[in-house]
């Protein structure tokens, strides 16, 4: 919880860093055998909201969740033995990139179906509103998963029991290889199909992560005050392919200056630009966090390739809970 | 000892269960009605009221995905669907996720959510209402799958399913609700993946589950006049399915009809004769016949019905298909199912 | 197709009787082996649309669907001989009350399961669409089904592509027992959920049938013109249990008070005094109407017993329709 | 014969079935972006463009529905799914729609949609991204279910299913998008429900279907060293299922192993075991085995997903185990696959 710009700056940095460091890895060495959906372009949106969270709040996430969990505090090592499919991964390398989960960080999980988590993170909500919690949830999904069913019932339902949950829906206008004009009628705002439940519905730059941690920070007191979910609408933008590690543009959806036009809206680069006045030794301080990244890095990566696989032995190991008798 | 019908057993097991585990709560579509669920939550209702007895709005599918997270997060949701076969809606959250989260995250942490789902039967239920979905759950690993066929098991077998950490998924048969049997009075915990004799026989055996387990004793009874013993076994539980129970039943009578409210492709029919073939092959001394729906959807029109739904008529027949008896037997049909009145 | 006052009253008056007779049959004979869901007290908004459309229009209805049915000019003895479950009936007794068709009158189909028809019709008007044809289909469909997400995933569609269907939201206030406090989040119009998606959303009072009339034909004009798809809520209550033929109230979840308020706005009433200045001889009419009716229906039904159930040996008759090969 | 992918070959039947009726559309998401659905899409997209190969909203549940309605008013669409598991979202209007629309409204029109479902294979698919739900498709009357196995099939089952009256359900494993083999240029229809014989054998029947195939046709060259001739039935079609072909097969060879790449309950290797037991359980020689994932969700981690699937090792040491040999014996693994890197 945090409302410091360097902070907040310091940890798009780190997760940047991070997610190019291990596109790069991917690529190169092809030992992380799980498909993965990097956010490099869109750190704002998962940082900014995070910072509004204290650790007992619980986020979800869908696909593209590696930048969430981080924010939320999520454990590196975990997250990198986890793409290498070591036991010591976040889930024992059981269920790869797309189901990082962190109990104590209270990253609840995330998952690749498409809407899953907007209904899992509400029951979630409602079990903390039951509990006589005042913590709160935040589920993080795309525009294209917004077009789900679930998302229409979830949010009913939400507002119907007045439940904390945050719908922080990150718009990067894509699905796929898909724009939102093949998938949305023309003149669509996400936050209309919201708001028509009677919640908050706000947009937010997507980009500019002090604008989001105080659009998420007024999210977050509305529903901590038990007065029901909120929506957020998060515009950004994905810079790599939808899965893996390159770039994709001019393929056929996408122009190079399309993509060039967002990489010079880079949230890192516009909160660096913000601070600077303040912080005239701004780049300096970037150069240590590089450094101090790509060691902290390097470190995970060296301690999951030194952890061992799951034994196979072990194959069937979580398969069943226990049983009533 | 006491009796009760299935449905009040269902009721029963769930207040006790509740009143266990105040984590424990009731949700689906009018739970909390004056119909309360074919009378199957009205004393929940009556017991705690709406807090705990919740009527939901109509989202199969999100509410799936909500019972899991709130399950995941220290809740106990007993979800109900007056029709499992409304529950193709809800697949994707439970088979995908209740079934998987426990293994997909790790073994850190479960989503022990249980949903019960009525299967329609008689007077005119028609294709979307009356199917029974338990070899599609069954199909799964993570999930538990039981379909009761007494009110004693209806009772203990969701007494069981509401003190597990692991989803169960539980079918119950509209036909079998006003049953009557005896029921323990205490929460009995039924173990899961156990089967039971229902009737001890010689000659053949008769593997059923749910409401044809009904029939399998009436050709049974109808059979014993003919001077054959068949042996009854009711599997109670889908998955994990008790294989032994059915082996040393085939291994002792060679014989084996399998009996399934649904289709015979893929079925519980179909796994129940592989489990023979695997384990007791060179036991069998007939081939194996599986008396199940005919290949096609199911009709409204009640002549359609009757001729539709497998009943101890088929199943007496089978048996002596089997023991190569050219006998002719007509077993009547269930007085139960032809004193039933609609609407439904 | 019709505008004609006396001819929207001896719609719905034929409705109101067929329906009305066959709940005594069903409850007297116990013959009609099929759960039945009457309109009694609705017949305005079946009548209403269906006096809008044109034979080659398509219409889809739900588990409540004998009046949209005979509105849209079904077949009555196929629909009385389908309760019986005989080979005359519309489905030849395979499906029973909730799965009527009538392919020659426009009637499209019906089916039980909430929402499924809000998606098919929606296929259906892109098919139309397709062929260059310009008809247009309506799907009937309750209060309850519009919480389903396959309406949001429906009408997202249907705005995106412009496709020509109108969809009537029959909001009688209740989902089985369940009013729709229960459902719903205080101050919910379900004419806004639709309106998010862009296309025209108008509540009209369900029980004024020459303001349904009205409105639906400004629905199909819009879509006969190719513009997109029209969402009609149209406000009404059913007098009867939710399935079945008796009277419920008084049992829970509604008094026998909030049931005569609304048989206080019975449509049919309504519009008989509405015309008696211009027809003074109305109830005589009536009284003629109602002895036809009867007649009609006893017909109807002697047919049905007469005819034979579907043999046995044609079971499998319709499981499979043709192979390639 | 020229050769091609099975991908290509998928392609290609989709076009030359698009040419010879105008009313067939490819509807699916991103099935017109630069990927084409692993290529299976390219070519219809250049042939007939958007207007017929349709990009389409993240609305599985919908599209179900709209494809059931569009076929029913006379178009032809041809469905595509990345991952057959999002299909559990379209469930509802394939089984209770699709599947049973001619049936239940009185056999005057049918809704004939073909669904393609690509089931994910290897490179941590994982738990919800590498399921094949034939036989839970399979278990519905009204359906058609194929899973082809060889470069030609995927072309011709394709075929068939886009000229009948009648809903299909094709699945296609990823893993064998990348097999060559020949393929006739003519757009031939090969028969539902026709199995056939991939290699034959006296010894051992090795029953499989898709992926499991290939992994079976390797198995066999494997036991050929060591003097073991296994026979080996592709069923090509898991509704209509092709018994006779399976039954003659065993009656042959004595022996059944089954191989499947989902699960043993209620799967495609119970329902081969049933048939046999029904039909010619007194030629069975020795207990049916069957070769399929063990009980727990498809799993990331590379080393715990290669003993997660079943492979040609499994298959030859089970043919070993039911001919009760002792002899030792290593099938390497496919190269196929060894060679396939990610990201997918
Ligand atoms: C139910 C379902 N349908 C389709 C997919 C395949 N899929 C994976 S990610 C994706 C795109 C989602 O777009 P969006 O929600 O905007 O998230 P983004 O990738 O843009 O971050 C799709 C279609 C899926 N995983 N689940
Ligand atoms: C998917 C699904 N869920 C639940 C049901 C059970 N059910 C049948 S009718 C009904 C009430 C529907 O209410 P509404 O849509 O308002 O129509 P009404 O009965 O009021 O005309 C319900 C819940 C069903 N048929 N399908
Ligand atoms: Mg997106
Ligand atoms: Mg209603």
């Amino acid at each position: 919880m945090t409302d410091d710009p360097e902070e907040l700056l310091r940890a798009m940095v780190r997760i940047r860093n991070v997610e190019e460091t291990l596109a790069d890895v991917y690529r190169d060495e092809q030992e992380m055998r799980t498909p993965v959906h990097f956010s490099i372009g869109q750190e704002a949106s998962a940082v900014g909201v995070c910072a509004a969270l204290r650790r007992s709040d619980l986020v979800y996430g869908g696909h593209r969740c590696h930048a969430q969990y981080l924010a939320k505090g999520g454990d590196l090592d975990a997250m990198v033995a986890e793409l290498y499919g070591r036991e010591t991964g976040c889930t024992r390398g059981r269920g790869g990139s797309v189901h990082l989960i962190d109990v104590e960080a209270g990253f609840g999980a995330a998952s690749a179906i498409l809407g899953e988590m907007i209904s899992v993170a509400t029951g979630a909500a409602w079990a903390l509103a039951t509990a006589g919690r005042d913590d709160v949830v935040a589920t993080f999904f795309g525009d294209g998963a917004a077009e789900e069913g679930v998302f229409h019932e979830s949010l009913n339902f939400a507002q119907l029991h007045r439940l904390p949950v945050i719908y922080v829906c990150e718009n990067n206008g894509y699905s796929l290889a898909s724009p939102l004009a093949a998938r949305q009628p023309e003149g669509t705002r996400i936050t209309d199909w919201a708001a028509r439940y009677g919640m908050p519905s706000v947009s937010a730059d997507g980009n500019d992560v002090t604008a989001v941690r105080s659009a998420a920070a007024e999210a977050v007191a509305w529903c901590r005050a038990g007065r029901g979910p909120y929506f957020l609408e998060l515009e950004t933008y994905r810079w790599r392919e939808h899965v893996g590690p390159h770039w994709d543009y001019d393929v056929d959806h996408r122009s190079k200056a399309e993509v060039d036009s967002w990489i010079a809206r880079c949230p890192i680069v516009r909160a660096t630009d913000a601070l600077r006045p303040a912080l005239p030794d701004i780049d300096r301080r970037r150069a240590r966090w590089d450094t101090e990244d790509r060691e902290e890095l390097a470190t995970a990566i060296k301690a999951a390739k030194a952890s061992p696989f799951p034994a196979v032995d072990t194959l069937l190991d979580g398969a069943y809970g226990a049983l009533g008798v | 000892m006491r009796t009760l019908k299935y449905s009040e057993a269902i009721g029963e097991g769930t207040v006790q269960s509740m009143e266990a585990d105040p984590t424990i709560f009731v949700a689906g579509q009018s739970v909390d009605d004056h119909k309360g669920i074919y009378g199957t939550t009205t004393a929940a209702m009556k017991r705690f009221g709406p807090s705990r007895v919740r009527d939901i709005p109509n989202c199969e599918t999100a509410f799936a995905g909500i019972a899991v997270g709130a399950a995941s997060q220290g809740l106990r949701p007993l979800v109900v669907h007056t029709r499992d076969d409304f529950m193709f809606l809800a697949m994707d959250a439970v088979i995908n996720v209740a079934a998987k989260w426990r293994y997909m995250y790790g073994n850190k942490g479960g989503a022990p959510v249980v949903m019960r789902g009525v299967v329609g039967h008689g007077w005119g239920q028609g294709a979307t209402h009356s199917q029974s979905l338990h070899s599609v759950f069954g199909h799964f690993p993570g999930l538990h799958v039981v379909v009761p066929a007494s009110p004693a098991d209806a009772k203990g077998l969701l007494v069981t399913a509401l003190r597990g950490d692991t989803p169960v998924i539980v079918l119950e048969n509209r036909g079998l609700y006003d049953v009557e049997d005896e029921v323990p009075q205490e929460p009995v915990a039924v173990p899961l993946g156990r089967g039971r004799i229902v009737r001890e026989g010689t000659d053949v055996t008769i593997v059923a589950a749910s409401l044809m387990v009904r029939e399998a004793e009436r050709a049974a009874q109808a059979l014993a006049g003919q001077g054959v013993s068949a042996e009854v076994v009711d599997v109670r539980s889908i998955r994990p399915l008790d294989e032994a129970l059915i082996c040393e039943s085939v291994a002792k009578t060679g014989r084996l009809v399998v009996a399934d409210t649904s289709w015979a492709r893929y079925g519980l029919s179909a796994e129940v004769a592989a489990v023979v073939a695997e384990n007791v092959f060179d036991a069998l001394r007939a081939p194996v016949r599986r008396v199940t729906p005919p290949d096609c959807p199911a009709p409204v029109s009640w002549p359609l019905e009757e001729a539709f739904n497998p009943d101890a008529d088929a199943l007496a027949r089978a048996a002596l298909e089997v023991l190569g008896l050219s006998r002719r037997l007509e077993v009547a049909r269930d007085e139960l199912h032809h004193n039933f009145i609609g609407p439904y």
